[in-house]
């Protein structure tokens, strides 16, 4: 199998090409992803490959206005009649207009209707604070689509997770929210290069290095500081197993609670702020069934509970860093 | 709304018999929904289309039944059945059955028959709009020859996704016919309360799409202008928005028994002397192609109709108990229990 | 101080009519709350008393048209310039169209204006399974939004509480989110009837009742549900102690704390989907700061994870009850 | 739009230089923020106001300052500016410090100052038009004689929200401005392909509002149709939509370097030709209240003040670590830590 280096950015990109390529019923609409090639560039160039308005009627890349309650609606109306439409959010934070279309519309139609109708749609964007966005623009929203049943949420943290994750979204017969995070889509990795029809399904966490004492657990971007952590553990003689979430729902409990239970101490890091966050779920999860095999209570690391500040020195602050992993795994013991 | 024209009946008196027949077991279908909520049978919301019928009728006369698309709000018996869904499956739906349209999943708001073209049954006012637009969308993307109505309550065409949804209809060139069911009322407030403007066809202005206002108690009128519309929609591509007359005789829901808070009886008998089955009952008797015995006789046929189609909804099972984790997702089961 | 029996909604109803009596600056929207009387009744006879739009230009009752989003957003502008609107939810499901509304704007601005633009709002609704609503109708919504620095979260669950928190939410310069809960609009309670400035402060839990075998916890309608619970299991000769949480942001954490150390267990229930909801924070709380205190693992009592469904017999198993706790009780042993 | 008439210019010439002044120092204080950002002294997303200042002057000519409310979206160091806040308060919350108008924790996007009556300041496209309404609505419930200037984009007025707050204002009679600032793009989305009909003027028009188009490249006409509408609104104690046609020569933002691909190199230089400081100069040189050496001198002056503030920004310091968790809540904290 050929491989190629690429970013998580790129990753994404010829995922969606591929899948579009083989799929004539696949498309993706979203607010300047067209013309403009995309805010943060995932679909740089697809106007040119794939048409746009200009050329003929063709949607296959749909340039909206700023209405996400609407193209969203319309994203789900045509999954409902089955076509496979990916929606991307310039970030996450603007898909909070548009819940109400996702939670009360996808994630409910297949179960209103007991099963007759489907509806094959992805929804993706980064989540999570990028540079200064501040307080409207840094939301996470990871937990709160989690929580909902009808859905289904993944949050890869690397490349080839990225590349294939998004294959198995786009085949997903549900509705799939798709979170990226803007810190991860310059991390490189290698890519199966010929091989359109990679996929790695959506539910598996995956242990990314190995380890006894303590298991770190995270996804998306805190996965990598995750490994950064484990790294500077090492240094203080602490072997930490980094465990990668992946998906959120569905939970893939039991490659957690196996290295829980090897490792008897687990520390739980998001970037969501720690309050209510999806880490407390993973965390009363762990409890609930393997509290006879913890020697420590589960830590948690979670942004601060606070609006995103601007000012770039108070911004830091609020986002989990590899240092308040490791200050975690000391407190807890 | 445009000056009412005369026009001369050129429907034969079957045609006419079967619209008379749709508006009659729609209005006794309905009485029945009442009464069983009343008695407990059913529970939760039910909005029942008594006065509205000969709108719902019109318009799924006008459209390729089982080829295009409909969509609507939780006010969705009547659709449903001129559509072709079973009644059984309609009121066990709202009975909570396994043999409703969701296994009793969904109940009178979310009623659904995807193979007659039937999208829903939706629950959020306004919310179901999009949607619509996206059915028409997925028609227009592959190129077959459908157009979706996508109908809504007066108190929905406020919502901001209808209008989010009207520009991005209009901008890809959809054929999607937007309907506004104006029964005067948005639950308990009136259309002067709630709309600034109570012409709401002309909302559709602004998004240069065809906009228009018709009365909607004429059942023989209203098919014509449907027929009409529906079928430039379908040879234009475009989208239409059309403001639809109406009045609901009823309350807002069968829980609703406060009518007098927000309209007089004076007014609801006024209301009454347009009711669109009497109407045509008395059209059909000026053209001698009815006469009240048979128009009894009728009425007698589907009132016992529905009481059938009662007793075998009232005597088939609800869902079982495992049921309750089945197809929240195509291919797999939330984690169960508490 | 007179005392004089209420309902649940009378309850709300007297001090919302108190408050708007003490302060022409306080005010009410929402759908329906006016010439209908409200869909739950909570404001009946208040346009009758304080005047309705036919009569002049008076706004204090303003029924809205169906744009959540929009009079959300007048509801907040008015606050920003200093008015105290309660804004009334037909149902808490509907508030999600407002979501961008409440927490982009209402929790954001206090902090994005350095404290310079104050938000005293009230947004209020029942939350949670009515009868049948189904899936669309029967949202939680509690631990999203306790879940968002900015707000504050209240969800009483006695007639005393929900009159004297109402008063305190109204007072309070900050938005706060006041969760009701359709089951318990006819509970009674005693309230006192000629104390208008009475007030129950927002952050505080209580116990309802004192036990010594095992801590339940919980809020809203499920502290009746834990009451219930707790009488069942004192026939089993088990004595629990009944937390009742009341606010969830800030949550008071020391009383449940205080309590747990006491009894060594714990249960927390709630309404909401049991996967990602609010009582996985207080779990997660739980075994962070007490864990040495803990005989076992803390159980959590959630909602099934599914859209609610219609049927009344499916319905109720969705629905955690008495019998669901005490199962749970048994079951962490 | 209805067509330019000619106007006789009254204005004094200090009236004028006034105005230049204004849109001058804009013009300068934008550059200069283009520059710290490409300088890395400020992040985020800065959007600046090069090539529509007439637009915010002439609006802000029109109200009683201090009193009246205004709130905008992102774009919003103009509108700051001109209501009085101190430049240095503008620029230094646009680096990050802690004199800026939010200590810092706002940057560019977010500018309030309300002792101006400056309400900000807002990044979720459409969110903060009822935010605006709602201003209006207190004031109308308190009786007080203030009106809301409520700023969108032309992206912005597809919101659904937009609607909502149109009808209602409408219906609650609210002495609101609606100004949609037409720069012709929505980032890099150009009007035709987000609006079905490029008259985004005619929306206001179905919930019976007050809505018209007016050029806003002439400061003298913006500055008096403007001062026309307030005094109306206020009077009326009535809602208007107005649509203003304006240009932004800069990117959307700092950080968008890719002009061409939305637009051409011929089509910004026509725009220039419409630039509103060279034409109010024009004017200004042809009644003989301005020469080209008073031009540049006042120029020069400008330059300097804003390198002057500069100076105060960039030797400001940042916020304290501890005031991150400080005015989330008026009366407590939330809780600390990861
Ligand atoms: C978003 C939302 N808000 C409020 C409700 C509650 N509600 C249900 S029906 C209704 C009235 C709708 O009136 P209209 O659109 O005119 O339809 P009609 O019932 O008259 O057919 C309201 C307020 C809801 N279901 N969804
Ligand atoms: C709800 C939402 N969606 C998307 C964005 C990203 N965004 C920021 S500005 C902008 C363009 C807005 O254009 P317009 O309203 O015309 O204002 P202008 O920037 O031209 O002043 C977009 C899409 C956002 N901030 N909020
Ligand atoms: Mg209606
Ligand atoms: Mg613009």
């Amino acid at each position: 199998m050929g491989m190629i280096e690429l970013t998580y950015r790129e990753a994404l990109a010829k995922s969606i090409e591929e899948e579009m390529q083989k799929n004539p019923e696949v498309f993706i609409m979203g607010e300047d992803i067209g013309r403009y090639q995309g805010t943060f560039k995932v679909t740089r160039g697809f106007v040119e490959k794939f048409g746009s308005r200009a050329a003929n009627y063709n949607y296959r890349i749909l340039d909206t206005p700023i209405t996400e309650a609407g193209f969203t609606g319309i994203g789900i109306g045509a999954a409902m009649a089955g076509l496979r439409p990916i929606v991307e959010f310039m970030t996450m934070s603007f898909s909070i207009l548009a819940l109400d279309q996702i939670i009360n519309h996808a994630a409910k139609v297949h179960y209103m209707t007991n099963g007759e109708v489907k509806c094959p749609i992805v929804f993706r964007g980064p989540g999570g604070a990028a540079k200064q966005l501040s307080a409207q623009h840094s939301h996470s929203m990871d937990g709160w689509y989690a929580h909902v049943p009808g859905l289904k949420v993944v949050a890869p943290a690397t490349a080839l997770d990225a590349y294939g994750m998004m294959k198995a979204a786009i085949a997903d017969d549900n509705p799939v929210v798709f979170y990226e995070n803007p810190g991860l889509y310059t991390v490189k990795g290698e890519i199966p290069d010929d091989n359109p029809n990679f996929t790695i399904p959506i539910g598996k966490a995956q242990i990314l290095k190995e380890g006894k004492d303590i298991s770190l657990i995270g996804y998306s971007r805190m996965t990598q500081v995750n490994l950064a952590a484990a790294e500077l553990l090492a240094k203080d003689g602490i072997d930490a197993e980094v465990v990668d979430v992946r998906s959120l729902l569905p939970l893939d409990t039991e490659t957690i609670y196996n290295s829980v239970r090897k490792t008897h101490r687990a520390v739980v890091v998001y970037e969501d702020w720690r309050s209510g966050g999806f880490g407390a779920e993973i965390v009363s999860r762990i409890q609930e069934d393997c509290f006879d095999s913890l020697d420590a209570p589960v830590g948690r690391v979670g942004g601060l509970n606070v609006p995103m500040p601007y000012a770039r020195n108070l911004e830091l602050l609020c986002i989990p860093s590899e240092e308040d992993v490791v200050a975690c795994v000391h407190k807890i013991g | 709304m445009a000056k009412k024209e005369e026009y001369k009946i050129t429907e034969s008196a079957a045609e006419l018999e079967e619209h008379l027949r749709d508006m009659l077991f729609i209005r006794h279908f309905e009485e029945k929904c009442n009464r069983v909520y009343r008695e407990g049978k059913a529970g939760g919301y039910m909005h029942v289309y008594i006065g509205m019928e000969a709108l719902a009728v019109g318009w799924m006369k006008a459209i390729r039944k089982g080829e295009d698309y409909v969509i609507t709000a939780y006010r969705d018996h009547a659709h449903a059945l001129l559509l072709g869904t079973p009644p059984e499956a309609v009121l066990g739906e709202i009975m909570g059955r396994k043999i409703g349209t969701a296994g009793g999943k969904g109940g009178s708001m979310h009623i659904y028959d995807p193979k007659n073209g039937f999208y829903g049954g939706w629950g959020i006012v306004g919310g179901h709009i999009p949607l619509g637009a996206g059915l028409a969308f997925a028609a227009r993307y592959r190129g077959e020859d459908k157009v979706c109505l996508n109908f809504m309550g007066d108190g929905a065409s406020n919502q901001g996704v209808v209008f989010e949804t009207l520009n991005m209809a209009s901008l890809t060139d959809l054929p999607c016919v937007f309907i506004i069911e104006n029964n005067e009322f948005a639950m308990g407030t009136r259309l002067e309360y709630h709309a600034a403007d109570k012409e709401l066809w002309k909302r559709g202005l602004p998004f240069d799409i065809r906009s228009e206002r018709i009365d909607g108690m004429d059942v023989i009128d209203m098919k014509r202008k449907a027929t009409e519309i529906v079928e430039w929609c379908r040879k234009e591509q475009r989208p239409a928005w059309i403001e639809i007359m109406t009045y609901r005789y009823s309350g807002h829901g069968a829980a609703d028994n406060d009518r007098q808070l927000y309209r007089t009886k004076e007014e609801e008998d006024l209301a009454w002397q347009r009711d669109p089955i009497a109407r045509l009952k008395m059209q059909m008797i000026g053209l001698g192609y009815m006469t009240e015995e048979k128009y009894e006789a009728i009425e007698e046929e589907l009132i016992e109709e529905v009481e059938r189609i009662y007793e075998i909804c009232d005597a088939s099972p609800f869902p079982e108990p495992d049921e309750v984790y089945d197809n929240i997702y195509s291919d797999m089961k939330p984690e169960a229990g508490h």
